[in-house]
């Protein structure tokens, strides 16, 4: 051992949660929420709660699936967008349309993801700057393809997204889709690549990772889970709108950061994102029912987040390596 | 109202309802014309809790998407108000979650701008006729075959495209040529340099037409370039524009400022109540579900002074206002 | 014996800098064969090319008399190449397992992993290696979290769990232990038995003696020459690397290679005697591995720490510097207690560190020398301690590199553009132009050339003539004996010997190092 | 035994135009393209109007420039809130009147910095990454808007900083202008010849090396922030000087700009690498993109398609990653 723990931390700029420090959260959340919320149990409140977290938890999924590979998608937002706007003008409120809208969605997704990865994989522009840029191409579409809010989902899907199977909400289950479709993920070579192409894109590229394949896929993952927020927010919102989801963006960065990603990628996972992302919703919902004045409401949300991101600076509740 | 174990009707007591709750929904408020509307809603809801119509207004107000604004809703609903008052941020994307508001028993009262769905009642002015009246002043201005730069707000928003569409027709009507149409966001910032541009690439510009919130940085604009005398410029019933404009009048400017009220959330609350009290709209006075309220007033060269007398005094932000009394609601009731 | 590898004509540019000029190499089947150089004459970049990291700008390579294409690492593995590279290519986040199957995950249907058989792959490689994790292969462990030596064995698994039929090793001995050397040596002969081709490339030429049996010597990106080893002595093989330009030789002539070492040095104890003050007195010093140590240097001393490696010698440096957190003890210059809490604060009291690993703790790489010269000492020229003359910086920059003899191009380009013992010149000429009290040297010739070590070795000495503390970590023995005045042999984390003056030879600093008692044989 | 010592002239040969001189191509380029597509796009006044517009976005990059290049994933999002708090503090303090601009700019400048400090704090000790600890200030920062003003922004900027900014100097150009030359030489001078320029490069570059030169690393990293904040400050400050009045969301949009100009300077995201001068250039390149796209009747939806499209291409002319194979 050569260098001591200490340095070697240094490393990594983008600190990342444990997943216990996640779950506390999460619990500190849900426990604080529900002494200010006196029905937040009952079903409406539970299955809305659940309806309004997984346009999120989708997005911030995806988010994880990039920012592992070390990069960031800041067009994600318009990619939930271009797809709902698809979606919704397929669909029409049919629902014999609906199989083919939803594929469509994700068609745009993979679309979308393929243009980014292709921008950052094969020209190498820097992801930032580069998604910041495509993200206008996205939106501009959306904007051609629905000019102005209109379309609807057929009714039987808004109304099966608010309901729930022996009390289970749908949304919840919706929601474990999402973590059971990481886990298989977790479990296939590609998302091996990810972490380490993330990790240490030289060191992977030496050892036979086809690291341009690599990140091209990480982005086309990202537009898929992009794709699936779109759905999620069709059902929830029952109509499109050429805006939709633009401002998820930088919110499903908070969510992957809260739930312990670092940013720097090749660490954390989406299992804490979308954690992350359920706490970010109940925060909003806590300043909201603890009676926050509505002027002091922006800055104890972003105070509240902030603390939670300082989290990551307390030691104990950061993973430590073990050290030689 | 009803209960179905977590919907609306909580806190009301007595058996017609009353008090009510109220809830508020802004989803942006990055924007001094919002914050004159949350608070002139919180002031005629004093009044009614003085009376004891209502017991508690719940604002939800924050910069957010429509996301957030469904969240809000949500709360709302699970904070069992008996209605809401909502300033949407989309025509479309809420009408799953009204659809939710009504089946909690929860009544919704859009503003500013309507919504499609049923489930909503819209008091709003009519956006089109607003865009028309200075429309009409401007084309007037310039002429047949005057030439003119739009400044618009943000492309594909509802009332954006809402007001354009209508002052389009006024345009195309009167012979007046669109130049070019230009989007400010609504900032006065990007308005000013838009217009800034669009001086130095259309040299023959005779007029410009901007929506509102914008009307200063346009004529400031302007005026970096000198050019007030030679082109007309509609305006904006606000405080910053109408200074400008009492400055340029000794030169013979004039200029025109249609009142958009953002005491229109006032007049939803009275019909909210009124709804609440059971009342049922008079025929006549709805159109579909919208109740249209009119436009307060028009800013003009002939009434300028009365108006700048009364409103000279406040910020620059301020915007002229006119909401319906309470007997002028009650009338759209039976 | 048939013709395995031919690498013809291989030339590439970076920028400025000819890496490779027209190198070539033929090796064959079943052979070690060694690729010698100085630094910066292109031994790391020809093995790239042969592995796919680097596209040569032109010329030829034919494996089996065919010629090959490599365009990337997966091309040189399809052909049967795999590498240890000189800069590991390790994922520090992913576990040893995983890195040892990278890129070659075993999988079942669709792409999914088959983590049974990744591990048994995994262990099957490492096994030979066992003594080296006292036993315990640390399979689920992150490969970051391990020793620079115990990474380099992963890495080396790594290579041969790809099977290859050329294995490229690129100083892969540079962190290894000794016993772990000889694992390695054993692995390496079985492999030629069986018909691979290793090439080989190592600065320690009694291991290129040991292990191989040609040599081919790179000067300036051109191949000088191959050489049967059997048939040349070290000195004549240093000819041929280091040129017939004059140059200092790496020891007096005629002297034989490891004997000078136990005769003690006269030059040492002569300048010893000039300066009895003692300047840094070390008290109990404790951190999470280093217990109680304690010493006391005097001015122009050179003080060794021998061991093991990764006993502890490397924390006590960073400790001194304030770059290690100290839960007890004490420092002392000159009396007054040294801040162990920053390495600013550290730099400011007069210490100097040139730490052990130049590219992550050393070098500002994309930065110009100029910087890099300047940045450890530019506050004392500049005005209010904010602005900077430019010309007053410049001079500095070229003082030093006047005094190192540092062979750069200009003062502007990046210090990445340089050699690896141009490297750690500028490395530690940002401390000399500090004019630090106290200088802490961490393997301060660690992949550096004959030559430049012998130029380092002077620098070394210079300094303690300058009235300098010193006090150096060195993996080779040799370097200790002749530089130390002192040795002090760290086992886990404390003192376990204390050798001066005659006592420092290397035979001694090797049964200290493996606390056998004094005269105890091997 | 001198001669390898001596610094060889650098080869003609090697020269390649670096990110200023490409970011300037660009900028030639599009203003040609303008005047072809819309007679008078290239008039000397309406040129002077470009560089007045890219000049508040020239200020704010100055602050993103300095934590991009001290790296680290350094990135600060709340540049744009930070510019209208500022404005709205000065505006609100000034109130129109020359008197008071010196305890309004002074004051609106102090709680830029301290909001700057607060996110260098964040990001050092509490080890936050910048890009969410910047993030969740857009929040903070917000509410503190609302908490001074109420909702509703008051004040008017001082005729004296309104001449300032739009009033024209020497050449008919405007004293903006010349205060971004200012500005921008003062930010060349802190990169290149200052110890806390080399030290913020060394940051960048790397940490560990930095820390164990002796770098003070964590209050490089303070500074850094609070430079941002007060130069974003600065800029919401000139800002108020050309709108006159001031809104709750005056200088917001500059967010983003703010790096993709860093960017298309020539600036490396990962940090240790890159200059003010190429972001100068960014800012007007953008500016001249923006307003070229104003000029242009192709209706919003495909205004904003090409605005995406234009800036993929800038950025392919530079600001690429590194291959990862040589
Ligand atoms: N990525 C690079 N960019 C610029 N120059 C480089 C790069 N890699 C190598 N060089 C230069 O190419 C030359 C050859 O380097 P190389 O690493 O092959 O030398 P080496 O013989 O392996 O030296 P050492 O013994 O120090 O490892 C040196 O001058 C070096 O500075
Ligand atoms: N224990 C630690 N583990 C991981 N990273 C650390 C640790 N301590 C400090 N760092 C990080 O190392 C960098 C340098 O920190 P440090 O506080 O030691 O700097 P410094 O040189 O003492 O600066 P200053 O004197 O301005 O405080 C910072 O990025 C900091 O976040
Ligand atoms: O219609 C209103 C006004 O245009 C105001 O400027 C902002 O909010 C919009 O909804
Ligand atoms: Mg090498
Ligand atoms: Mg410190």
């Amino acid at each position: 051992m050569n260098t001591p723990a200490r340095l070697r931390e240094i490393r990594l700029p983008g600190v990342q949660l444990s997943g216990a420090a996640t779950v506390a959260m999460l619990v500190a959340a849900v426990v604080v929420n529900s002494a200010l919320q006196p029905n937040f149990w009952n079903s409406y409140a539970l299955t809305s709660n659940f309806a309004t977290f997984v346009p999120l938890v989708a997005i911030a999924v995806g988010q994880t699936v990039v920012v592992l590979s070390g990069g960031l998608d800041l067009s994600l937002g318009a990619q939930v967008t271009l797809a709902s706007v698809v979606a919704v003008q397929i669909v029409d409120g049919q629902l014999d349309r609906f199989p083919l809208a939803a594929a469509a969605a994700l068609g745009v997704g993979l679309a979308c993801g393929a243009l980014n990865g292709l921008v950052v994989a094969l020209l190498r522009l820097q992801p930032i700057v580069a998604t910041f840029a495509t993200s206008f191409v996205f939106s501009g579409l959306a904007l051609v393809v629905l000019p102005t809010p209109g379309g609807s989902v057929p009714l039987e899907v808004t109304t099966a997204y608010r309901d729930a199977v022996l009390g289970v909400p749908i949304a919840l289950l919706a929601i474990l889709v999402l973590a059971l479709l990481w886990w298989v993920l977790r479990r296939h070579r590609l998302l091996r690549h990810i972490y380490a192409v993330g990790g240490d894109a030289d060191a992977a590229y030496a050892s036979l990772v086809p690291v341009t394949r690599t990140r091209v896929w990480a982005y086309v993952l990202g537009g898929l889970f992009a794709a699936l927020s779109a759905l999620a927010i069709l059902a929830n919102t029952g109509s499109g709108d050429p805006f939709v989801g633009n401002e998820l963006t930088l919110a499903s960065v908070a969510a992957v950061v809260i739930g312990g990603t670092a940013l720097a990628g090749g660490r954390g996972g989406a299992g804490g994102s979308i954690l992350g992302a359920i706490v970010l919703a109940l925060v909003t919902n806590i300043v909201f029912f603890a009676d926050v004045p509505t002027t002091y409401r922006q800055l104890v949300n972003g105070a509240v987040i902030i603390l939670a991101l300082a989290l990551a600076g307390i030691p104990a509740l950061q993973k430590r390596r073990p050290t030689a | 109202s009803s209960n179905d174990g977590g919907g609306s009707g909580g806190s009301s007591g007595a058996a017609d309802g009353k008090p009510y709750t109220i809830g508020l929904s802004n989803g942006f408020v990055g924007s001094e014309w919002r914050t004159q509307m949350v608070k002139g809603v919180e002031a005629a809801f004093a009044e009614y809790k003085k009376e004891g119509v209502v017991d508690e207004l719940v604002v939800e107000s924050a910069d957010t998407d429509v996301n957030g604004q469904i969240q809000q809703i949500r709360n709302l609903i699970n904070r069992d108000v008996d209605a809401i008052i909502v300033n949407p941020n989309s025509e479309t994307a809420l009408d799953a979650v009204f659809r939710e508001a009504t089946q909690q028993g929860v009544k919704v009262f859009a503003i500013d701008q309507a919504v499609t769905s049923k489930d909503v009642t819209n008091v709003v002015i009519d956006q089109a006729e607003w865009a028309r009246i200075s429309a009409d002043w401007l084309a007037k201005q310039v002429g047949k075959g005057g030439n003119i730069a739009v400044v618009n707000g943000v492309a594909g928003h509802p009332a954006n495209e809402m007001r354009w569409n209508a002052a389009k027709d006024v345009f195309a009507k009167a012979g007046v040529k669109v130049l070019t149409v230009a989007d400010g966001n609504w900032d006065q910032a990007t308005g000013q340099q838009v217009m800034t541009n669009l001086l130095a690439t259309y040299p023959d510009l005779d007029g410009v037409w901007s929506q509102d919130g914008m009307a200063e940085g346009v004529f400031r604009a302007v005026q970096a370039a000198g050019r007030v005398n030679q082109i007309k410029i509609s305006g904006e019933a606000r405080v910053g524009f109408m200074r400008l404009w009492n400055e340029a009048r000794a030169d013979d400017f004039e200029s025109i400022g249609v009142v958009n009220p953002p005491g229109g959330a006032v007049s939803a609350l009275h019909v909210a109540v009124n709804v609440l009290e059971g009342k049922k709209f008079a025929p006549g006075k709805i159109n579909g579900n919208t109740a249209t309220i009119p436009i307060p007033y028009t800013v003009d060269e002939t009434n300028f002074d009365r108006y700048w007398g009364e409103a000279g005094g406040e910020g620059n932000a301020y915007s002229l206002d006119g909401s319906l009394t309470r007997d002028e609601a009650a009338e759209y009731f039976q | 014996m048939s013709t395995l590898l031919e690498m013809t004509g291989v030339r590439k540019r970076y920028g400025g800098v000819q890496a490779l000029d027209g190198a070539s190499l033929t090796a064959v089947r079943g052979e070690v064969h060694a690729l010698l150089g100085p630094n910066g004459s292109g031994k790391s970049t020809l093995d790239k090319s042969l592995a796919g990291t680097v596209v040569p700008d032109s010329g030829e390579i034919r494996i089996d008399g065919a010629k090959a294409r490599i365009g990337g690492p997966r091309d040189a593995h399809a052909l049967g190449v795999a590498a240890v590279y000189q800069q590991l290519s390790i994922v520090g986040d992913l576990t040893v397992t995983q890195n040892v199957v990278l890129g070659l995950e075993p999988a079942r249907l669709w792409g999914f992993l088959d983590h049974r058989a990744a591990r048994d792959r995994a262990v099957a490689a490492l096994e030979r290696f066992s003594a080296a994790f006292s036993g315990r292969l640390p399979l689920d462990r992150p490969a970051g979290s391990l020793g620079p030596g115990e990474q380099q064995i992963v890495e080396v698994s790594k290579a041969l769990a790809r099977k290859p039929r050329i294995l490229v090793l690129d100083e892969a001995t540079a962190s290894l232990h000794k016993e772990q050397v000889e694992v390695l040596f054993d692995v390496v002969r079985e492999l030629r038995a069986a018909g691979v081709l290793v090439v080989f490339t190592s600065h320690r030429l009694d291991e290129v003696f040991a292990l191989c049996d040609r040599a081919t010597v790179l000067r300036n990106g051109r191949t000088v020459g191959t050489v049967d080893l059997a048939a040349t002595s070290e000195d004549e093989l240093v000819r041929l690397m280091v040129g017939d330009t004059p140059h200092r030789t790496p020891r007096p002539a005629g002297a034989p290679a490891v004997a000078t070492a136990d005769a003690p040095a006269d030059a040492i104890a002569g300048r010893t005697a000039a300066s009895a003050a003692a300047t840094l007195e070390v008290r109990g010093l404790t951190t999470d591995q280093l217990r109680d140590v304690g010493f006391t240097v005097r001015a122009g001393e050179v003080l060794g720490l021998g061991g093991l490696q990764g006993q502890g010698q490397s924390e006590l440096l960073l400790a001194l510097f304030g770059a290690a957190r100290v839960t007890a003890g004490e420092a002392l210059l000159d009396g007054r207690p040294l801040p162990l809490t920053s390495p600013a604060r550290a730099a400011r009291a007069g210490i100097a560190l040139v730490p052990g690993d130049r590219g992550r703790q050393g070098m500002f790489a994309h930065r110009p020398i100029q910087e890099n010269l300047s940045l450890a000492s530019m506050h004392r020229r500049a005005r209010v301690r904010l602005a900077l003359g430019a010309a007053a910086e410049r001079r500095a920059a070229r003082s030093m590199v006047e005094r190192l003899q540092i062979k750069i191009g200009s003062l502007a380009d990046p210090v990445s553009t340089l050699s690896g013992g141009n490297q750690q010149k500028v490395v530690i000429g940002k401390w000399l132009l500090d004019r630090p009290r106290v200088v802490l040297l961490d393997d301060p010739t660690k992949g550096v050339d004959v030559a430049a070590k012998e130029e380092i070795y002077a620098i070394v000495r210079g300094l303690a003539d300058d009235g300098a503390v010193v006090i150096l970590n060195s993996s080779d023995n040799r370097e200790l004996t002749e530089l130390s005045d002192r040795v002090l042999v760290l086992f886990e984390g404390a003192i376990a010997e204390e050798l001066s003056a005659e006592a420092i030879t290397e035979t001694r600093l090797v049964s200290s190092a493996l606390r056998l008692a004094p005269g105890e044989s091997l | 035994m001198s001669a390898p010592t001596v610094e060889a002239p650098r080869r003609v040969l090697a020269w390649r135009p670096g990110p200023v001189a490409l970011a300037g191509a660009v900028a030639v380029v599009l203003v040609i393209v303008g005047e072809i597509v819309s007679p008078g796009f290239a008039e000397y006044g309406q040129l002077v109007n470009l560089m007045r517009v890219a000049a508040f976005l020239g200020v704010i990059a100055i602050g993103q420039t300095i934590v991009i290049i001290a790296g680290g994933g350094g990135v600060d999002l709340s540049v744009g809130k930070v510019a209208t708090f500022a404005a709205i503090i000065g505006s609100r303090v000034m109130d129109g009147d020359d008197g008071d601009i010196v305890p309004a700019v002074a004051l609106a400048l102090l709680v830029a910095a301290a909001i700057g400090l607060v996110n260098g704090l964040g990001i050092t000790l509490l080890r936050i990454p910048p890009f969410v600890m910047t993030l969740g200030m857009i929040g903070v920062v917000q509410g503190l808007i609302l908490a001074y003003t109420g909702g509703q922004a008051s004040g008017r900027a001082a005729p004296a900083l309104t001449s300032l900014v739009n009033g024209r100097v020497i050449l008919d150009l405007p004293g903006l202008l010349f205060l971004w030359l200012l500005l921008g030489l003062l930010a060349v001078w802190l990169l290149r010849r200052t110890t806390f320029g080399w030290n913020l490069f060394a940051v960048g570059s790397n940490r560990i090396a930095a820390k164990l030169t002796g770098v003070r690393v964590d209050r490089t990293l303070i500074l850094a922030y609070v430079l941002s904040a007060t130069f974003a400050g600065l800029a919401g400050i000139l800002l108020l000087g050309y709108t006159e009045s001031v809104f709750l969301d005056l200088a917001d949009q500059y967010m983003l700009p703010s790096v993709a100009a860093v960017v298309i300077g020539g600036t490396l995201l990962a940090g240790g690498i890159g200059g003010y001068a190429g972001t100068a250039v960014g800012a007007v390149v953008l500016t001249v993109l923006q307003s070229l796209l104003t000029t242009l009747d192709i209706g919003g939806a495909g205004r904003t398609v090409v605005n995406g499209v234009v800036l993929l291409v800038l950025l392919s002319l530079y600001g690429r990653q590194r291959r990862l194979r040589s």
